[in-house]
Formats: C-alpha cells, structure tokens, sequence
C-alpha cells in the first residue's frame, strides 16, 4: 500500500497504464505543458513526449471525435474534459458516435476510449462549472459510466475504465482532490459493475457515490450513536449497476436512502429507486428516499452553496424519517 | 493525366455502379420495399469515384447521410450494402445500421453518418491514429455545403491543421442543404476559401468532372502522405433528386436544374472516353450492362437473404 | 371543434401565435421554403415573411443561441430542430444557456423560447434518427418540457408553451404526423403540469406520454376485456410534473405500470418511480413496472426495429403481472 | 483621431478602473476572501475600453469568464460587481453568479459566461431582436484566442453574416488559451483572416493601443448601423497574469512577458496624454487616486452587504 492524494492517484494511473501499453495516450486542453489545471497530468508529457500526450486547442468535439476515430482504429484514447459541465458541447461525439458506433455497425467497431472529468460544487464555481450530470451518461446504451470515491478506487476503477473495450465515462470529484488514502501497489483492477459495501450495517441501506459517500460515511457514524446501524455502498459503477449488492444489503435493512449530489429530477437516483421499486419491492420496510440537491442551478455564494447541496445533517434527517 | 485505359474504365464503371445502385434503391423505395431514409447521390458521382480512385484499402474515410456513393467508390459490397438496405442479417451491419452507417473497417470505410458534420472530426482521430502508428496511409472526409456550417466542419479542420495530420477535407457542395440554397445559407461562393481560416490549401474544382476531381485528389493524398498536412478540396456538384426520397422539391429552379443535368457527369465522362479513343459506346454500354446485371444480383441477394432473428436487437452494443 | 391532423395542429397553432403575439417567430432548418420535412410549417413563410420565419443554416448552436439572445430581448422565439437526436449538438445551448440564464442572473431576464423537437422510433430511421431524449431536459432546472399525443393537446400544450415565459421543450413524435382529432377552436390552452386522465379506471394505472398514450389505450382496452379496469393517465408535462393526478390515481387502483419509449435505464419513468416509491409508498399494492425499450440503440431492420418499441403486448404482460 | 479631452480622460479612467478593480480582486483573492475562479482582465484593458466607448446604453455586449473588463467598460456598477464577487444579496445576481455571470441588461450587458465561445451566438440572437424591433442598435461579442477554435465561433459568425445583423466580433488574442500557446492551438497568426470564410471583414489591430482599438471599433459599429452586418476585429494583446488566480504560468517566456510588460497599454496611454497636451502627470495621478477611492468604497459597500437568505437558494429558476 501507497499513500497517496486522489489527483496523485489519477496521474499515476494514467503513467502505469501509459507505461504498459503504448495505445493508450491522453489528449485534452491544458494536459501538456500545464499537466491539468489540478496537476491530475503533470510530468506526463516530459515521460511520454507530445505524441501521446497532446495539448489540443479548445474544441471539445473535435476532441472527442479524434478519441472515437483513434479508437476504431485500435489507439486507446483517455480524453479529458476539465468539467462535465462542457460535456455538453461535445455531447453528440459522446451520445450519438462514441455510444452508438459499434451497434450501428452491426458489432465491426470497438471504441476503447475513457472520457476523464470532473463533477461537483463546493468551491464556489457556479452554474456553469459545479454540475454533476452523470445521469445524462447513464441514458446512453454503449457509454459505461463509472464514479471514484477514494485514491484507491480511482486506480481500480480508472484502470479498468483504460483497459475495458468500450466508452467509459470516468467521473472525479473535483472537492476530492486532496483526499489522501492507501493505493493498493502493483497491478490492481476493480471490475467495472462491482458496487462496494464501504460500511456494514443492519438497520438502512446508505448508497451513494463520488464525494457524497464521505458525507454518507459520517451520517452513518452519528447515526450509530443514536442505535441506527447504516451500511453503506458506494457503488461505483452506475452503468453496470450491481444490481445484487443493492438487493441483498435491502434484504437485511428493508430500508432505502439513495444520496446524490446532481439535482434529484432524473438524477440517477431516480433508476435505482425505480429499480428498487420493482426488483426489491417485497424487501421493502419504508418508501425510499432520495436526498439530492434541490431543482435548482448551482448557485455562487458561498451561503447559497452551502444549503445547495446535500449535508450530512439532510441525510441523517432522511435515515430518522423511515424508523 | 496519366492514368492507363483500365483506370480510365474502372473510373466510368464505378460511377455507373453507383448510378444504377442509386436508381434501383430508388425504385425500391418508392415501390415500398425499403424502410427510412434514402438520400440519392445521382448526379454526383464523379466526386465519390474520382477521389476513391486514388486511396487504397489502408486509407480510410468518413461518409454522410449520402453515403452509398461514397461506399461503391471506395470498394464496398454491393451486396451487403443492399442487404443492409433490406435490414437483413446478411448486410454490412447485419441489419442495424440501414443506408445511414453503412461500413467496412476491412477496406477502411469508417462509416457514413447520420448526424450532418460527425464525420469530420472521427476522420481526424483516424489520421491521428494513422501517425501515431506511422502507416503511411491517408483519410478522406466527405461532407456537404451544408455540412461546412456546423461548428464539427471547423474544429476539425483547425484540429487538423495544428496536429499536421494525414487528412483530405472534400466538400461536396451541391448547393443545397436540404431545401435551402447555399446563397442563404452562406455568404461565401467557394467553400474552398474557408481553408484560410486554419492555412490549409483550399482548392475548388468542377465536381462533375471525374478527372479534375481526381487531380485535386491526388494533389492532396501526396501532400497528405508527404506529412505536409491536410487539404480542402471543393467539388461543385448537384443532386439530380431531392434531399430524400419523397421530397417535392419546392425549392428547385427547373432552370439551374436543366442546366446542371446537361452537366450530368456519367455521359460527360462516356463523351471524353470515346472521344479520346479509351473505349467505344459499345464497351461502355457492355459496362453499363454488366454493372446492371451485379445491381439485380445484388438485390436478388438482399432479398433472398434472412432478416435478422428478433433477439440480435441485444447484441453487439457492448464489447465484451 | 375542427378536425385536423397532428401537423395541421402545429402548423395551425404557431400559425394562431403568431398572428396574436408579433414576438413569436420561428428559426430552424428547412422552415421556410420547404415549410418544414413533414409540414409543420407550411405556408408560414408566406403568411410571415422571411423575418419571422427564417431559414438556418446547418448550425445548431446557433440557432439556439439566436433564440437565448432574441428571447432574452423580449421576443418569442420557436426554435425547429428536426430530430431529438440532434439536440446533442447544441446541448451547451440549451443546458448551460438557456435554462441557467435567469437564475445565473438573480432573475434579470426571462427566456420565452420554445424548442420544437420530436422523438420516436417506426419508420425506420434508425440509431441517430428514432430516440426518445427527453429525459435529458428533465434533468435540466430552468427548462420546462411537455409532450402532446393528440392534435387537440398540440394546440393547447404549444399555446402554453409559446405563452410561458420559461424555456420549453415541446416534444412531437414522428410517428402520429398523420393521426386526426378534435381540436378545440378558438383560444385553447392546456396549463402545463396538468396531466389528462385519457380513460378512466380502478384497477391499475397505466402513465405515460406521447405516441405510447395510444398504445396504451389499446392495452386497456383488451385489459377490459379480460376484467382489469385499467385508468391511463398521460402526463403530458414531464416537467412540472402533476404529482397529484398520479397519487390520486393510485389512491384508487393501488398499481402502477410506467410506459415509455425511450430506453428504461434512467428513462423519466425512473423519475415518476421513484417520487412514486417515495411519496406514493402506502399507496402501493404491488411492485411499480415499468415498460421501456431494452438499454440498446435503435436498430434499423423493421423487424429488429419492432422488437425494440415498446409493444401493446408488452404492457399487457406488465399489467397482468401484477394481479 | 477627432476625441476631445473629455472623452480622452474617460478612456484613461476606464482603463485605471478596470485595473485597479482587477488588483483589488487579486489582492482579497489571495487574502482568501473570494470563492470560486478569478480571471483577470490586467494588461488587456484598452480593448474592452476601445471599443465599449463606441456604445451606448441600448448597444449590448456579450462577455466571457474573464469578464470584469468589459463590464467596467460598459458602464456596470462597480459596488455591484464587487458584491457579487463577494456572493452578496446586493450583487448584480443577488449573488448567484459570482465572477463568471456578471450581467446588467439594463446598460445592455446581457452577461458574461463561463462557457469558453458560448457568448457569439447569443450576440448573433440579440442583434436578431435589435433588426426585429427596428432598433439602431449594435451588438459586440468578445472572446478569446483560444474561442476562436470553438464551433460556435464559426456557427455565429456565419449566421450573422447570412443574416447581415449588427454584431461587431471582437476576438481578444492574448495569445493563449488556458496554458496553451496560439502556435500550438491554430496555425494562422491573425485571427481576422477568419472572417474570410464568411465574407465579413477582418481586422488586426494593436489591443494595447486604446486609440488603435477605438478606431477599429468605430468603424465596425458604424457599418453595423448602418446595416452592412457584421465585422471581425482581432486586438494583439497579453495577460499580465496567469489564467486564474492560482496559475503558476510555467508556460510563459519571462522574455515575452517583460517584453508585454514593456507594452502594458496604461502607462502608453498616459504617455499619449501628456504629450498630446491633453493632461498633467498630476491630473492623472488625480483620476487613479479618485478610482482608487470608488474601488475601496466598492469593497466596502460589499464587505458591509448582506448574504443571500439560505431559502433563495429557490428563487429565479422560473419566471411566473
Ligand atoms: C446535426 C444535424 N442537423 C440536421 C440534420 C438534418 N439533415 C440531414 S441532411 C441535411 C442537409 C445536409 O446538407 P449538406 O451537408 O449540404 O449535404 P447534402 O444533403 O446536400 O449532401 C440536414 C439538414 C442532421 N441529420 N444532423
Ligand atoms: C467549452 C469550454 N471549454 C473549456 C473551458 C475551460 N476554460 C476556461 S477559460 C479557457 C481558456 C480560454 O482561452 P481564451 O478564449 O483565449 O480566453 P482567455 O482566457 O485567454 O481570455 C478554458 C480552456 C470552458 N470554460 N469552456
Ligand atoms: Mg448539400
Ligand atoms: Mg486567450
């Protein structure tokens, strides 16, 4: 085991994975010279050269489209797009062609690309750089998309997202930058469609994923001091969702609180909820409840901010709701 | 021009084959055997076939919504493509993809594109990865003058330009997108122009004439494989049908449409043949005969063959 | 009441608006001359005049960002984007722009747009030509979006829309172009957030919206006969959502059965599940169903093509499955 | 150039403003007072003064994430701005926005915007609605180098110029997006030859020169009103900071930098002044201290402001 910073975590996956297989190459805005405006690639190009680590201009579907051209032809792209927020302007290349392609062609294609980038608010980035969209992601038959909690699951999970053959929709959390944790050392892959159990409990089922899961991590703690036993999953990949990780923690707890941090209409709290409500309806005790972020844009001021996203205080409320 | 009498031949039968191809969907479709979109390219022919000629089944390119031309030219099956017309399991992509995705990764047709202006930047990826493997091979991206107005047409060519990549940028400006004439959907006369706007050389050439389109193309392969770059190259062209199968048209001058026919680049090319002595009608009228022939066995093919079995809806959206 | 044509009721409605409102114009694609691929707007241009109904170029992103800057000036723009599908391409228009715009400003504008768009598989269109995205615009806070099944619901939910002075998603679906009905004349608007209780029932309720309205009728139908009573309710405004119509519903039939066209994973029958799950839990006698196409793109071949859409028998099933 | 002194000494003020705002910004940025990300217009400031002193309140402007310059520039209230940028009740947004949204649609600033080239269309819409009403009205859509690869810088531009509407483009060229140089980000060197592929004019002109800039401006406001649509200006200028508060510029040549620095369009504009007679070094030194004093009363007012309320986290998402 390795200590390390969620970002460290990052940059050094890409370097392994760069290092083992000389297809895989990044490409993106500022990922060069600038290593990533949070460092997330720094020292890649001086390792790898301009080839395989290209500063492109501020075109994100040319960004993409150059990812989903090299992969048909067998490259194995990581594109970086700093904030899902700017996945809109390139969502065609996502939607339509990165998703689409190998269907379409009646299976001649594999389109190995991972899409880094970040989601979340917090550091008073505003509307328009403090979305977390992936559910929009999770829509898209083809498109895997995975989310990363901890410097240990971003290289299980970003190697496997490298290394898997298909569009995988790789989501950091951008307040999670510093989060220091053990990494496991040497080759260490977690499977893409393994949800995990990161606190056992009887009395609820906790799940979430990304930052939130710390948030769910210390509802659970102060729920534990007033006699309620949480378990808490994050599972990590929401498309393939471990569907029998969720059922089998209801079996036990028979109650249901979904944590997100996107706004809760359509999140992807909504299709686990649904799922729940038709796969694990007999398992139920209580309704589910969702706690996520009101329908509303991501406001700037810090005050805003802060009663915009989901706090622990709102959890825990959720969790006392359903005894 | 120095291209052999067989080259001159294969030129003129392609074109013809994709013609014929073209009439006989056509009649298909308005007889209601065909399911979708069909978007005809009669009339355009010379574009497709002249640039192909000069790629091999290494280069690759990207296509469009009008895209069996571009498939034909560049080696497809025609069987499979008619099968994929018919939605069979026997069709280039087993049925899924319909006239809009055709494709063949074998002799590097990385698929048409139902999405005006998609192809553009894919063909960017193909040539970036064509470096980075250091073949020596070039892409063809193909697109519309309607197309040259989304934003895909102008990261692409910038993201070409900066990379220096292996790409050939050929416009196919038939003057209309859908119903609206280029004069209202851009100011601009020669699309050619907006290679300035990445230093790109921009070139426009009478795109009923398969020769010149085969120059410029060559022009551009050889600067391409050179490591000189990517070109634009605009072919002047018309679409002797509607936008799709079905359109009335409202919109056409039967004026320009006269005119244009006259210009219609099969007989053009047939009049050059003879008359520089590479072929007699008769050869070319055997050519016509035998493509015909390969059209009916073609659609012989695609409608003798299985539909796909209902449970292929779920395969092949994930690698494994 | 007139009888016309699902399009004639676009046509005619727009046509109304603008002979009311001097505001409302409309931008998109092949809308002038040719009055539109299937004729929503036919004649229009020579009622109107080419500043009131102009013809684009191929450029998305432009038009709908001519519609945010006109609309944040006062006028009332109808935007025509052909095919839900391509709303890909201009995403950062309507996402980041469009729905954000008067919150991002504490209110300082209003975004009166309209975005016409229709959805749906059946004739063959294939992968990038026959989805149903609309749940992607219910994820969006600031953006309203309405689906209408009938000619008569097209003239009273495109009234409302033109009218709100909020960002709407009005979603058509290709396959009723033809479908005749009564249509109310005169003034006639459909508040949004209002769903219609299409037929009345106790046993289970059927929800949906746009062209599987009908399909669902006809499950009920052949339901009645086999002794279920089935109430099919079409919610019409996806976003706001008549909650209220839906629990009422289920307040009398205890079962829940969500059709939609779209694929089921994250599908806004997620959402309406998991309120359901929530606020509709004592409520419930059974699982919640849903009926959606299976997580892959649209095929081509007709018969793949069939397999995919949701089918009469399918909802049938679902609804047996409960009793 | 035919200004008088009055309007002379506006411009020096404006730009004094725009500076000191943006060093005070720095300043409580680094003390940990500010949230969120920081763009700072230093170094750029005869551009948006140049060409805004061509405007009136009922002309509009569309801005980017490093938009203070332009607000200033246009007439925006500094006190708002500075209590939005401290997320206050009495901001311009009530405190929603922060930097990167700051919009005043009463002086014609319809908004600054976090999304790189996501300003120009919305221009294009807003000259739409000043032709549709009749108004005499102009529109300016600045943006940067890096912008100018973004597919809605050439989607607008070529709407605007089939639709010939009062836009005027200002393209701010300091020379790097983000981190990345203009030679790796495109190929050409002026960004005006762009207008080219939409048959609107192009300009280059010296973005630290105030004069050079008003009198490009001038000229493409004019030909706006008087419908002969839309222009291209690109102003050469350079950013005396990183990209965001927290940059650590290791992409930046101290060389190019001292040499930039040597350019720094204030102390210029102040040289021009006094030699031309139009002011003293002490008059100037007058209108710093004064500017000085309105920023320190800006901070004030902001600092003294009041939060939001928690519960408006709900309002503004719907108009009724
Ligand atoms: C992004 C997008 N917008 C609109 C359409 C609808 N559409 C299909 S083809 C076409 C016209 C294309 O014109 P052009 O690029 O000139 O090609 P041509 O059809 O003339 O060959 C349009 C508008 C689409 N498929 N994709
Ligand atoms: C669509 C999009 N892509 C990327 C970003 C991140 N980003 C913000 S500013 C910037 C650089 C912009 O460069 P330029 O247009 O030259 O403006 P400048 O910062 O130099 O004023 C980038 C890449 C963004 N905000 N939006
Ligand atoms: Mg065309
Ligand atoms: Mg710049």
């Amino acid at each position: 085991m390795a200590k390390m910073s969620y970002i460290e975590a990052i940059k050094e996956t890409q370097r392994a994975e760069m290092q083992r297989d000389p297809n895989v190459f990044i490409a993106g805005e500022d990922v060069g010279v600038m290593g990533s405006a949070f460092g997330q690639t720094a020292g890649l190009l001086k390792e790898f050269g301009p080839q395989r680590v290209v500063d492109t201009p501020i075109s994100e579907s040319a960004i993409i489209g150059l990812g989903v051209g090299a992969a048909a032809m067998g490259l194995r792209p990581i594109l970086v797009i700093d904030f899902i927020d700017f996945m809109a302007v390139c969502m065609d290349e996502v939607l339509n062609q990165a998703s689409k392609l190998r269907y379409m062609l009646g299976g001649q294609v594999k389109i190995p690309l991972v899409i880094r980038t970040q989601i979340g608010a917090g550091i008073g980035a505003a509307a328009q750089h403090s979305q977390s969209l992936e559910a929009f992601f999770t829509h898209m038959p083809g498109m895997k998309t995975v989310a990363a909690a901890t410097p240990a699951d971003i290289k299980g999970l970003l190697t496997a997202a490298i290394r898997d053959d298909n569009p995988v929709m790789f989501i950091e959390h951008k307040t999670l930058a510093r989060l220091e944790g053990d990494v496991p050392e040497g080759d260490y892959v977690i499977p893409i469609g393994k949800a995990d159990i990161k606190r056992k409990g009887s009395d609820v089922t906790i799940l979430s994923w990304s930052a939130m899961v710390h948030k769910c991590l210390a509802a659970a703690e102060s729920l534990a001091q007033e006699g309620i036993n949480a378990e808490v999953i994050d599972i990590r990949s929401l498309v393939p969702l471990d569907k029998e990780c969720i059922l089998n923690s209801l079996g036990k707890t028979g109650r249901l609180v979904i944590v997100h941090e996107a706004v809760e209409t359509s999140g992807y709290g909504a299709e686990i909820a649904a799922m729940v409500a038709d796969q694990g309806f007999d398992l139920l005790d209580a309704p589910i409840k969702r706690v996520a972020a009101p329908f509303t844009p991501v406001p700037f001021s810090p005050v805003l901010e802060k009663e915009w996203v989901v706090s622990e205080e709102k959890i825990i409320d959720a969790v006392k709701s359903l005894f | 021009m120095n291209l052999d009498r067989e080259k001159m031949l294969n030129l003129y039968e392609n074109m013809v084959k994709i013609r014929e191809f073209e009439e006989k969907a056509r009649e298909l479709m308005l007889g209601g055997k065909l399911a979708g979109f069909l978007h005809l390219y009669c009339g355009e022919e010379a574009i497709a076939v002249g640039v192909c000629a000069n790629l091999n089944d290494k280069d690759c390119i990207t296509s469009t919504h009008r895209g069996h031309g571009h498939i034909i030219a560049k080696g497809g099956n025609i069987d499979k493509m008619m099968a994929e017309l018919h939605g069979k399991a026997t069709g280039y992509c087993k049925g899924k993809s319909g006239s809009m995705h055709i494709a063949d990764l074998n002799i590097g047709i990385v698929g048409a594109n139902g999405i005006v202006g998609a192809g553009l930047p894919i063909a960017v990826g193909v040539a970036f990865a064509m470096r980075y493997k250091k073949m020596d091979n070039v892409v063809v991206a193909f697109f519309g003058d309607g197309a040259s107005n989304r934003g895909t047409f102008h990261e692409a060519l910038n993201m070409a330009s900066v990379l220096n990549l292996p790409v050939v940028f050929v416009c196919e400006n038939n003057h209309f997108g859908m119903s609206t004439p280029q004069s209202v959907h851009q100011k601009i006369k020669d699309i050619s122009v907006r290679g300035t706007a990445y230093d790109i050389p921009g070139k426009t050439v009478d795109g009923n004439d398969v020769l010149a389109v085969y120059e410029a193309a060559a022009q551009a392969v050889s600067r391409a494989k050179n490591g000189q770059g990517p070109s634009l190259i605009e072919c002047k062209t018309w679409r002797h049908y509607g936008h799709f199968i079905g359109d009335p048209e409202p919109y056409k001058d039967p004026e320009e449409q006269k005119k244009w026919l006259a210009r219609d680049p099969i007989p053009r090319f047939a009049k050059q043949l003879i008359e520089l002595n590479y072929a007699t009608q008769a050869e070319l009228d055997a050519i016509k005969d035998s493509v015909k022939e390969k059209i009916e066995a073609a659609v012989k093919y695609a409608q003798s063959s299985p539909d796909p079995l209902p449970e292929d809806v779920f395969s092949d959206v994930y690698a494994e």
